[in-house]
């Protein structure tokens, strides 16, 4: 069981409704920390578009989910 | 007229966020240097119309901590591949209106070559990497994130 | 927000020689248009140095009938084969010190790869082609115009 | 006999003495015009490094001189 806080941004926080959460999770890495926020508000985006950053670094989807983690799910960036 | 110190270049912030109007022109005098014979830079400008559709304004979110530090690594990345002499971009975030700077990048170098290699490709990096995300409004009523497929991505 | 009209294009000067500072600010507000979504401009700045010797200052003479002429060319040819919004360019005459503005080129369009690739062809053309001189004064005492041999030009 | 104005510009004008000049010639063609005044003058480049305008506007080094015309000799460029 870990505590995380996970950040939603642009269209994942519009389906989320929030900016952030803390979540008391038991998944193993990020891609099912994922897959299971995806699961509960429909993000229409596949994992395979998103990349995942961990306390302010981008970080693999197979890294463990740790206790006390900022994660980060990053859509498709549209800057410029 | 400004020389850079050792010290200094470890110090120095490279890349921005910026919440209010970028000023070009203090910009641009931060990469003034006796050594540089050129200095190439980029507006991008918010286009009142994207795919067809008219734009009538729009905002950048950011996830700050990562996007100045991704920025900061594009803009070493930059001074380390290409024969400049300095470097600085800043982004734009919040609402923005039609015609407002969204992004500013310059590069200064011994010679032009360098200048316009290396203002392109912190432009292109920071448009690919960066954790920014534009959010527009259309004149049909409509509004959405862009959050464009690699295959779609289009220079702008 | 310029919307140039048919008549304007036709009147307009796209390219002029100044004896004065080049207004920068000025030159790139010229270029602003609510269809544009990217701006590339190129500053070329007086070194302090040129092929190993220290440069103290310089002139730029210019035949200005002919410079004006194909300076104008250069621009028109850049709108024709680019993508482009609209294109400046001012290149100054007279004396220069260290450090100042020689010449500014800028070129707006829709989309980046054409405002790099316009800014780039008038500065290329501009610097080969436009019958402007460069007189050199070095830090020994020496003094001398530049006419470079093509196999030795450089970009600068 | 063509009565023509002549122009100096930079290391041709500092070798001349003048920036420009009335002269009148019987040069057929500029290029004859420019090798009398660059033995006259003792100009160091050849016409192969040299452009030529007349008027105002590039012309050829064949083109004949004509009466009243302002033909300027212009040095390789170094603007920029």
């Amino acid at each position: 069981m870990a505590r995380v806080t996970v950040l939603y941004f642009a269209s994942l926080r519009d389906a989320a409704g929030v900016a952030s959460e803390r979540l008391e999770t038991e998944a193993p890495d990020l891609r099912t920390l994922y897959e299971s926020a995806r699961t509960r508000y429909g993000f229409a985006l596949p994992i395979d578009r998103l990349r995942v950053a961990v306390d302010g670094a981008f970080a693999k989807w197979g890294d463990p989910v740790r206790d006390g983690g900022e994660i980060a799910f990053i859509p498709p960036v549209s800057g410029g | 007229m400004n020389f850079r110190d050792e010290h200094d270049e470890r110090e120095m912030k490279r890349f921005a966020l910026s919440d209010t109007l970028i000023d070009i022109a203090s910009l641009r005098d931060t990469l003034l240097d006796a050594r540089a014979g050129a200095c190439a830079s980029f507006e991008g400008w918010v286009r009142d119309h994207n795919d067809g559709r008219t734009v009538r304004g729009l905002r950048y979110e950011a996830y700050a901590a990562l996007a100045e530090a991704e920025g900061e690594r594009i803009v070493d990345e930059a001074l380390a591949k290409f024969e400049i002499v300095d470097a600085r971009c800043v982004h734009r975030t919040g609402e923005l209106a039609i015609g407002e700077l969204a992004i500013w990048a310059g590069a200064s170098a011994a010679h032009r070559d360098a200048a316009f290699a290396a203002c392109r490709y912190i432009v292109d990096e920071v448009k690919s990497r960066v954790p920014i995300w534009k959010h527009e409004r259309y004149a049909d009523g409509a509004a959405g994130w862009l959050h464009p497929q690699p295959e779609q991505e289009k220079p702008a």
